[in-house]
Formats: structure tokens, C-alpha cells, sequence
């Protein structure tokens, strides 16, 4: 069976460096544009990296700055100064 | 089963018979008729016949369905509390064995309600 | 000071930030500081096995937070200013606001209260930490909602007295008595049954694709409240998937009973959310995504992924989930039915879908609808036009346990209820479903206490007998403003109104009953 | 052109919610109104509590002091959350160049070793106390059944995690971030003559059982004594001891406690104005919990400010609580 974790954002600026970013590091992600919303959902893994959030917006950032527009998420999550995991085992 | 708790957990049941001022509860089904979306809850008197009943609550309460006018509920298949049950028509409710809460399913044979969907 | 050592790392620098100040007290019992933590039968047998779900500290707490609500005070006032309500895509999506205000703003308001009483029961100070960040988050929502609400309250009916209704209305006791269950239970279940249960498996389906259909119909007020409160709730089903696994992990004993509370709560939640199944497939006039699709989403796929995570602690699915699957063609149209029928004694209204409508609902509901459900708008359409709109002038038989009248069907048999009925002590009591009677089982002494609505009027406590007198007196229900048919109702004249339209225009009416 | 001005459509049906107009009338409601008055639950619970045998969930009976109305008890702030957090988050941004500024420039671990020492020993260790005020506060947050007082106790208790926080930061910039300077200070708090009476006082307070007993334990006496000791009189004498950039460090206290006492003198004085069985029970608590609130604290200015500084803040207590028809023993009243 397939097992997909999953976040949501709101659609606005901050989003799409967002999206940006995890599309790169996550090639097999799927993108899904919803009313007001964007969905992304992969198999078993999802990573944001702090240095390729920092290249998109060429500034710094700090992980927990997502926190403002995350919507929902589905998976465990592993969290540290550089990225945000989301997984299951 | 019974509950976890920190102490002796009990307390009365809310809808005790004495809570309701001499009156009873009484559920009634009528199957295939889902155009009332659940059974009805009535008040009644323990000591109403059951025929009353029938006219005077469960007729009207039925009447806004198509099939009410044809429905024969005295000369109906009877259900009481899930078990097979044949009314004594002119006897209390209490005397028919109805007690308070009891549910009563009534079949009406050839009234399946409206557009074969049980309605 | 010399220092040598290394740098703490952020999980062990948020540790000193909060667990830390935490200490082992020996002036006071600790059974004595925390004496609600072991009634439950969860053994812990080391809290410091604990995994912060979140390393939030409270100045960045203070000041993510603050960024997220100036922005949606932002767009409530800008709202407020453009009379945004008249930009909606039609005034029956108004109808959902009321059900979400008055069935569950107030459980926020209930969850802050619960989450502040446990954010003091654990003796992990972990966990209390959390539950205190949730139990202020949820005081927000509550709050925010309120605000969010105001602009459409001054124009509109049956937003008026939300609070004092969800004590009262009679279809409200199914959200109240779903959270008067889980603050009246140990601490430990209210976190099986709110945060994981219903934070994480569930809420999605209240707050995502909904949310989404708000911004779909014009509702920039919601969508944005919305959406900033589900930015909260992401810490919260964090909290939520932390604390089963930190249960579960800690004692092999607690396997079962955490096996049972989701069992529980998963159907508690479920049966809750029929209402939501109705506000998205019939109250959302622009439609996103119907109830089945989002189930299919957020539970089946979601919470699938979840539950095949936790086999490897012993967890299986939640019991019935097979029922509540099936019911995912059923249950909004079932609900939409009930509500149609009682309209008399609701705040908001109801009415019979339009053409596109019932359309729309054929292709979603390929099995169902055109068999089992279209025949009755069709009907109660035809009578409404002949002068005879539908309403059901007796009370319904409610679930002991749920609450909500016992309208379900039996899976697979679409025409046949599934109602279920056992005697305890000597009384009778009634379930909507084996599932709902399973749980009365567990703990009867709890549910013979429910304040069941129908029974209150017939024992003469809501100040009347006549469902009139309840339903003015008692609910607070304005009649012939917030209750009955949209059509011709209030608040559809004042919508025709800000259209530009006669609120006597025969075209839109005929239009509507002749779907 | 014809302009068409459709005023039944954008005229308001009503200013306010129900329950707000039935306190207020029915015109255009405060934010702070709208978000605090009659949310909680009232009436009709459904099942009684698992862990508590004597009351019902929302009891206004689980403290002694009866209230016509709770809502009487309001917040001259008028903080509701989102009010609340853009004044925190004000707040928070100058501590944050505070504490920026000091570990830029070395300010803390300059100082002569021994002053460092007794940071960690006398200021440091009151994160426990803290600690024990946030959870007093949530089980108050908790307890209580109107949202005017249960939203200033969810504030408070997350303020004093908040603190609680800005002091141990305090020792993470001592020791380089690595934690030991923190373990020093808690070994201080557990052992150490100079900080039992008060653990043990803190520890008292997490099985008081009334939350409004226990508001005015923690929130009017306990506070009332320890932040001018602390913040502005034992600040005063670590100045003295050229540890004067601490002072930085604290400012978000000192802040914060004149800020929290506009709310908990208007508590006192509408609960004890509300009936004479008030006033007596909240002077019967008064007379129990204050002698020892002070007792608590007397080991600590012992070894800081001396015995005085402390006297002289008890009689600004006293002071204080006169003014609301309470006797408490200040030394020069």
C-alpha cells in the first residue's frame, strides 16, 4: 500500500518560494493547486531545507518561520535548524 | 465493561420514567419509510390503548407520507422491542407490555415507500 | 566562567527551556501535585522519554503568532469596511457559518478549558508545556471566530446567540456531548481523543477542503480564519502523533487501552462529522470537492499511511472504520434530509438543491444519489410547490451515545436503519449503530447520564412542551427569521436585495422548486 | 446615470451578537467584548468528570468565592489573544536586543567570576519558581468557568513559561550555551538552605485545590513580594556589585509585572466588593499564605539586599491590599 505524507499551504507569496523549494529537493512530489491552497503529497517523504529555502529567498530563514503558513501536514516530523522531515517509517 | 474513575462512579440515569410526570417514552419505527428520517419519539400515556395510539398519534404523525393513507397500521406485522408482538388493540399500552422506552416497528405489507428506495 | 564544553544542540537547548525547570518535589507527594495521572491505567514509566513535538520558545511563540493575526485582523477589517458578505456566491452559504459558529466555535472554547486543565495533570512537564500552548491556541481560535463571525451576524439571521444555543438546540448536543465525553474523561484520553483522534486523524476534513470551498464562495473572512487556525492545528496533530507513540512506547499494558480510546473516538469523531458531510455537500453553493472525495483524502489515504505507521506497535485501524467508509456515499445525504425535515427547530435553513446541484451529486455519487436520494428532492420538491413543504411534526429518537437521531443505515442496505437497542439496569436505551452501542458498553455509568434534547422537552425542563415555545424560548431561535425554508426566508429577501433583485422574483423561485 | 442606493441591504440587522447586546445593548461591540464575554459553557452537561467526584464540568463551585456574575472580573488590558500577543511580541523584540546586545558585547561573562556565581545563585534558580507559577496558572485557566478571568490566566501562565525562559537564558549565556551553568543553578534550587522555604512554599501552592485561593497566592501575594525584591531591589544591589547590564536582561520582568498589576488589583477589588463572606475568606487567606510568602523570600535578601529591602516591599503590599479593605502584616503598617 501506498503510504503519502502530506502539507498543505496557503497560497501566497511566502508559499511559492516554499513550493519552489520543496519541488527541487523533492522531484517525485506531487503539486496540487486548491482553492486558496496548495497541496503537496510524495511517497513516505518530504523534506524542506533550510539552505534551499535561504537560496530562493536570498535571505535568511529560520525553519520554524513556515509555522505562519502550513495549513495542515500528515506524517511524523523531524525538525532541527536546517530542515523539516516529514515521514513515515 | 464498566467505567475507570477516581472515585465510585454512579450516577442516576437521566431518563428515568419518574422524570417524566407520570408519561412514558415511546419509539415507533415504521421500515421502508425513511422519508421520516428516524423513529418517531412520543409521549404517551401508559394508560392509553393502543388503538388510540394508532389514531390519534401515529396516523397524524404519518399523514404528510403518501403511502399513510393506505396503510392498514391496526391490521399491520408488529414489532415490540425487536421481538414479534401482537397488539391488543383496545388495551393500555401498559397492558400490552409496552413499557417506557420500549420501540415498536411497524410493517406495513405492500408499502414500501416511495421510488423503490425506501423512502 | 571557564567554559569547555559543547554547545547544546536545539533539542536539548529547548529542553533546558522548558522540561528543565522542572524538579522531582520532596515537600509535596507528587501523587498528591498530579493525582489525575494514573486512574487511566497508562503506565509511564519514564517521562523524560518524552519527544517535544514542537521546539517552539514563547518569545518565538509570541512572535510568529502576533504576525499571524495581525494579518487575518487585517483582512477581517477589510471585510467589515467592503461589506464582504455581499461578494459570497450566494446567501445559502451563510447557513454553513451558522452551524460552524453556533456546533463548533464553542468547541474551541471547550478546548481551550480542556487543554489548560491538562496542560497542569502530566507530571511531564513536556507534555504540559505542549498541551498549554495548544489550550492558548484554541482560546485564539474561539476568539478569532467570534471576530470573523461579527460582519456576517449584523446581516444575516441565526448567528445571533451561539453559545447559548450549543447548551441548548437540540442538534447541538451532538458536538457538546462529543467534547463534554473527552474533558469529563482522564488525561489521558482527553489526548487520545482530541489530539490524535480528532486533531489528526480527523480535523482535516473540517478545516482543509472546507476552508478551501469558503474561498471558493467569496468568503474571504472564514477561509482566512480558517486557514490561520489550521496553521496552529499542524503543531497540533504534531501533539497529537507524539503523544500515541510516547503512550504506546512507554508500557506494553497501555496497548489495549489506547487501542480502545481510538476505537471510541474515532467513531465519536466520525459521527460528528456528518455534519460537516452536509455543510460540504450541500451548503457550499460552489462546490470543491464533495464529502466522499475529501473522506477518500483525508481519511482513507491519510489515515491509512497513519495506521499502517502504528502496526508496529499493535495498533490496527479503528474498529468500524469499514462502516464509516461505506457511509462516506450515504451520510451527507442522510443528514441533509434530517435537517430539511426539522428546519423548524434550527438556526439556519435549508432547501432542495438546484439542478446543477443534484447534477453534480450524480457524478460524485455514481451509486447512491440518483437511487436513493434525488427521488426524495424531487418529491419534497413537488410538494413544497404545491404549498406543502415538507416538515416533521414529531420528535426524532436520538443515540444514547452520538445524539444524533438515529437516521443511519445499515452498510450495505441503504433503505434499512441500523438501529440497535439493550437494556441496562433495567432501562432501555437506544444506538444509531453497533459501533455507538459498543461504546455504551464500556462505560455505561457515563452515558446514562446524556442529556438527550428530545427527552429533556418531554420531561418539561425547556420551558415549554410545544416545540414552538422550545425552540423561541429556550433555543433563542428567532421564528420565521433564523428557521424554516431559505426560499422566501429573510435572509434570501435581503440577498435578492443586495443583487438587485425583487424579493418577489418569481423566475428564481420557480427556477429552484422546479429542480 | 441613476445611482441606486440600496440601503436596506448594507444597513445593519443588528450591532452585536445576543449575549453581548443583553449586557451591553445592541450597538457595535468592542473586539475585546465579542471575544471574552459568555463563550464557555453554561448549563446541560452531558456526564460528570472521571476525576472529580464533587463537581460538574464549568462548576462556578470549585472555588469558595461566590460571584453573581464572574464576569464582573474583567481585564483593564483587554487583552484578548490577538491583543495579547502583538503587546507580547513587542515585548519580546526588545528583550531580544537586550539579550543580543549583552552576548554580542560579553557583558555577562566579563564579570568576575564570583558575581557570575552569584547570578546562578540567587536570580537563575527563580525559573523553578516560574515554573510553578505557570502550571498554578494553567489549572486556574482551567478551572474557571468566565473567559474574562480564564483568558488572564492562560496569558499569565504562558508569560511565566516565558520568563521562566529569559532566565535561563541568563545562565546559557554564562556558560556558552552549553548547560552546565543551569544545572549548577537547579542544584541550588534543590539543596542549596538559602532556596528551600521557597520550594517548599511553590510546592505547597501545586496542591492548592481552590484556583481562586490559589490566584491570590501566586498572582497577588507570592508576586506582589518577590518581583519588586527581585527586579527592582536585588537589580538595584547586582548594580551595586557591577553587574548592572543584568538589568538589561530583566527589564521584560519588570515590564511585565506593572503591567500585571492593573489586572490582578481589579480582580481583588471586585471579587472582595462583591459580599463581606468574600472579603472575609480572601482575608483569612491573606492572614494564611502572606507570612509565608515573606518567610519564603527572607533567605534571599538575607543574602542579597538585606532584610529591610524586603520590609519595605511588604509594606507596599500591605500598602496595596488596604486598599481593597485587606489587612496584611506590613512592618510599618
Amino acid at each position: 500500500m501506498s503510504q503519502l505524507v502530506f502539507i498543505a499551504f496557503q497560497d501566497n507569496d511566502n508559499a511559492r518560494y516554499l513550493v519552489e523549494a520543496i519541488a527541487e529537493d523533492n522531484p517525485e512530489a506531487e503539486i496540487q493547486h486548491q482553492p486558496a491552497m496548495i497541496r503537496i503529497q510524495a511517497e513516505k517523504r518530504l523534506v524542506i531545507n533550510r539552505e534551499t529555502m535561504e537560496e530562493k529567498l536570498g535571505r535568511e530563514w529560520d525553519v520554524q518561520e513556515m509555522l505562519i503558513d502550513v495549513i495542515s501536514i500528515g506524517g511524523n516530523v523531524d525538525e532541527d535548524d536546517d530542515h523539516f522531515i516529514l515521514q513515515w517509517t | 465493561m464498566s467505567v475507570n474513575a477516581l472515585y465510585d462512579y454512579k450516577f442516576e440515569p437521566r431518563d428515568k420514567v419518574e422524570n417524566f410526570n407520570g408519561m412514558q417514552l415511546l419509539y415507533v419505527l415504521w421500515p421502508n419509510h425513511l422519508m421520516f428520517c428516524s423513529p418517531f419519539a412520543l409521549l404517551v400515556k401508559p394508560d392509553m390503548t393502543f388503538g388510540t395510539m394508532v389514531e390519534e398519534i401515529l396516523k397524524p404523525a404519518t399523514a404528510p407520507h403518501p403511502d399513510a393513507a393506505k396503510a392498514d397500521f391496526l391490521g399491520a406485522q408488529w414489532l415490540l422491542n425487536d421481538e414479534p408482538f401482537t397488539p391488543d388493540v383496545n388495551a393500555s399500552l401498559k397492558d400490552n407490555g409496552i413499557d417506557h422506552k420500549s420501540m415498536l416497528t411497524v410493517t406495513t405489507p405492500g408499502l414500501n415507500g416511495l421510488a423503490g428506495a425506501g423512502f | 566562567m571557564a567554559v569547555k564544553s559543547k554547545k547544546l544542540n536545539l533539542k536539548d537547548k529547548y529542553q533546558y527551556l522548558t522540561r528543565d525547570m522542572a524538579w522531582e518535589p520532596t515537600y509535596q507527594k507528587k501523587k498528591d501535585i498530579f493525582p489525575d495521572e494514573d486512574f487511566e491505567g497508562i503506565k509511564i514509566t519514564d517521562w523524560s522519554q518524552w519527544e517535544d513535538p514542537f521546539r517552539l520558545t514563547m518569545d518565538a511563540y509570541w512572535k510568529y503568532q502576533a504576525e499571524k493575526e495581525k494579518k487575518l485582523y487585517a483582512i477581517f477589517d477589510a471585510f467589515a469596511q467592503n461589506n464582504g458578505h455581499q461578494n459570497i456566491s450566494d446567501a445559502r452559504y451563510v447557513n454553513a457559518l451558522k452551524l460552524f459558529l453556533t456546533g463548533v466555535s464553542p468547541l474551541e472554547h471547550a478546548a481551550f478549558q480542556g487543554y489548560a486543565k491538562v496542560g497542569r495533570q502530566f507530571s511531564g512537564a513536556g507534555a504540559r508545556v505542549a498541551c498549554q500552548m495548544q489550550a492558548i491556541d484554541e482560546l485564539r481560535h474561539s476568539q478569532t471566530q467570534q471576530h470573523a463571525m461579527s460582519h456576517y451576524n449584523k446581516h444575516f439571521n441565526g448567528l445571533h446567540d451561539a453559545a447559548y444555543m450549543h447548551d441548548r438546540v437540540w442538534f447541538l448536543s451532538v458536538p457538546k456531548s462529543f467534547f463534554d465525553d473527552a474533558r469529563s474523561a482522564g488525561p489521558f484520553e482527553f489526548l487520545t481523543a482530541i489530539s490524535f483522534s480528532f486533531e489528526y486523524v480527523l480535523t482535516n476534513l473540517l478545516f482543509v477542503p472546507f476552508m478551501s470551498g469558503a474561498a471558493y464562495n467569496g468568503d474571504m473572512a472564514t477561509v482566512t480564519f480558517g486557514f490561520s487556525a489550521q496553521s496552529d492545528e499542524a503543531r497540533h496533530m504534531t501533539l497529537g502523533l507524539e503523544v500515541i507513540k510516547f503512550i504506546l512506547e512507554q508500557h506494553e499494558d497501555n496497548v489495549p487501552i489506547v487501542q480502545r480510546w481510538i476505537d471510541k473516538w474515532f467513531w465519536r469523531g466520525f459521527r460528528l462529522l456528518s455534519l460537516v458531510s452536509m455543510m460540504m455537500d450541500y451548503m457550499l453553493p460552489n462546490k470543491v470537492m464533495s464529502w466522499s472525495e475529501a473522506w477518500e483524502v483525508y481519511y482513507e489515504q491519510n489515515g491509512g499511511a497513519l495506521f499502517k505507521d502504528l502496526e508496529r506497535y499493535g495498533i490496527r485501524p479503528p474498529k468500524y472504520q469499514d462502516v464509516a467508509n461505506d457511509a462516506k456515499h450515504h451520510i451527507s445525504h442522510q443528514l441533509w434530509g434530517t435537517f430539511y425535515q426539522y428546519s423548524q427547530a434550527t438556526n439556519f435553513h435549508t432547501w432542495i438543491p438546484g439542478k446543477d446541484e443534484m447534477d453534480w451529486m450524480s457524478e460524485k455519487y455514481p451509486e447512491t444519489f440518483d437511487k436513493y436520494y434525488r427521488p426524495r428532492y424531487e418529491h419534497w420538491a413537488k410538494e413544497h410547490a404545491e404549498g406543502r413543504r415538507f416538515y416533521n411534526n414529531t420528535l426524532p429518537q436520538l443515540c444514547q451515545v452520538c445524539q444524533v437521531p438515529t437516521l443511519f443505515t445499515e452498510m450495505g442496505e441503504p433503505t434499512k436503519l441500523s438501529h440497535r437497542q439493550m437494556k441496562y439496569e433495567g432501562e432501555r436505551y437506544h444506538f444509531c449503530s453497533e459501533a455507538c452501542c459498543d461504546i455504551f458498553k464500556h462505560e455505561p455509568e457515563k452515558y446514562v447520564q446524556a442529556w438527550l434534547p428530545v427527552h429533556q422537552i418531554y420531561q418539561g425542563n425547556c420551558e415549554g412542551g410545544d416545540v414552538e415555545t422550545v425552540v423561541q424560548k429556550y433555543y433563542h431561535i428567532n421564528i420565521g427569521e433564523d428557521n424554516f425554508e431559505y426560499v422566501g426566508s429573510p435572509d434570501h429577501k435581503r440577498w435578492l436585495s443586495i443583487k438587485g433583485k425583487s424579493s418577489d422574483d418569481k423566475t428564481e423561485r420557480a427556477k429552484r422548486d422546479a429542480a | 446615470m441613476s445611482i441606486e442606493i440600496k440601503t436596506n441591504s448594507v444597513e445593519p440587522i443588528r450591532q452585536t451578537y445576543g449575549h453581548i447586546a443583553r449586557r451591553f445593548g445592541d450597538k457595535p461591540a468592542s473586539r475585546y467584548q465579542e471575544a471574552s464575554y459568555d463563550l464557555e459553557a453554561k448549563t446541560n452537561f452531558h456526564y460528570r468528570p472521571l476525576w472529580d467526584s464533587k463537581h460538574t464540568l464549568n462548576d462556578p463551585t470549585r472555588t469558595a468565592i461566590r460571584m453573581e456574575d464572574w464576569y464582573a472580573v474583567t481585564d483593564p488590558r483587554q487583552f484578548y489573544y490577538g491583543a495579547y500577543v502583538g503587546n507580547r511580541a513587542k515585548m519580546q523584540e526588545a528583550a531580544e536586543t537586550s539579550f543580543g546586545f549583552c552576548e554580542k558585547r560579553n557583558l555577562l561573562t566579563r564579570l568576575p567570576e564570583a558575581t557570575q556565581k552569584q547570578i546562578l545563585r540567587l536570580l537563575v534558580p527563580l525559573r523553578h519558581v516560574e515554573l510553578g507559577a505557570n502550571m498554578n496558572n494553567s489549572k486556574i485557566a482551567g478551572d474557571v468557568n468566565a473567559t474574562t478571568v480564564s483568558q488572564m490566566h492562560i496569558y499569565t501562565a504562558m508569560d511565566r513559561l516565558g520568563i521562566g525562559q529569559y532566565l535561563s537564558r541568563i545562565a546559557l549565556m554564562l556558560d556558552g550555551s552549553t548547560g552546565a551553568a543551569l544545572d549548577e543553578s537547579k542544584g541550588y534550587w534543590i539543596d542549596d538552605d538559602l532556596w528551600q522555604p521557597m520550594r517548599k512554599l511553590v510546592e505547597d501552592t501545586l496542591v492548592v485545590d481552590d484556583w481562586f485561593e490559589l490566584t491570590l497566592v501566586q498572582n497577588v501575594l507570592m508576586d506582589g513580594l518577590l518581583f519588586p525584591l527581585v527586579y527592582e531591589k536585588m537589580d538595584q544591589w547586582l548594580g551595586e556589585q557591577d553587574a548592572e547590564d543584568v538589568s538589561m536582561l530583566t527589564e521584560f520582568m519588570r515590564d511585565w509585572y506593572k503591567e500585571s498589576l492593573r489586572w490582578t488589583n481589579a480582580m481583588i477589588k471586585v471579587v472582595v466588593a462583591e459580599s463581606e463572606a468574600n472579603l472575609e475568606q480572601v482575608q483569612a487567606w491573606v492572614d494564611q499564605w502572606e507570612p509565608q510568602a515573606y518567610n519564603a523570600l527572607k533567605p534571599l535578601a538575607e543574602a542579597s539586599t538585606g532584610i529591610e529591602a524586603l520590609d519595605e516591599i511588604r509594606a507596599q503590599l500591605s500598602t496595596r491590599l488596604k486598599k481593597f479593605q485587606l489587612q496584611s502584616q506590613g512592618v510599618s503598617a
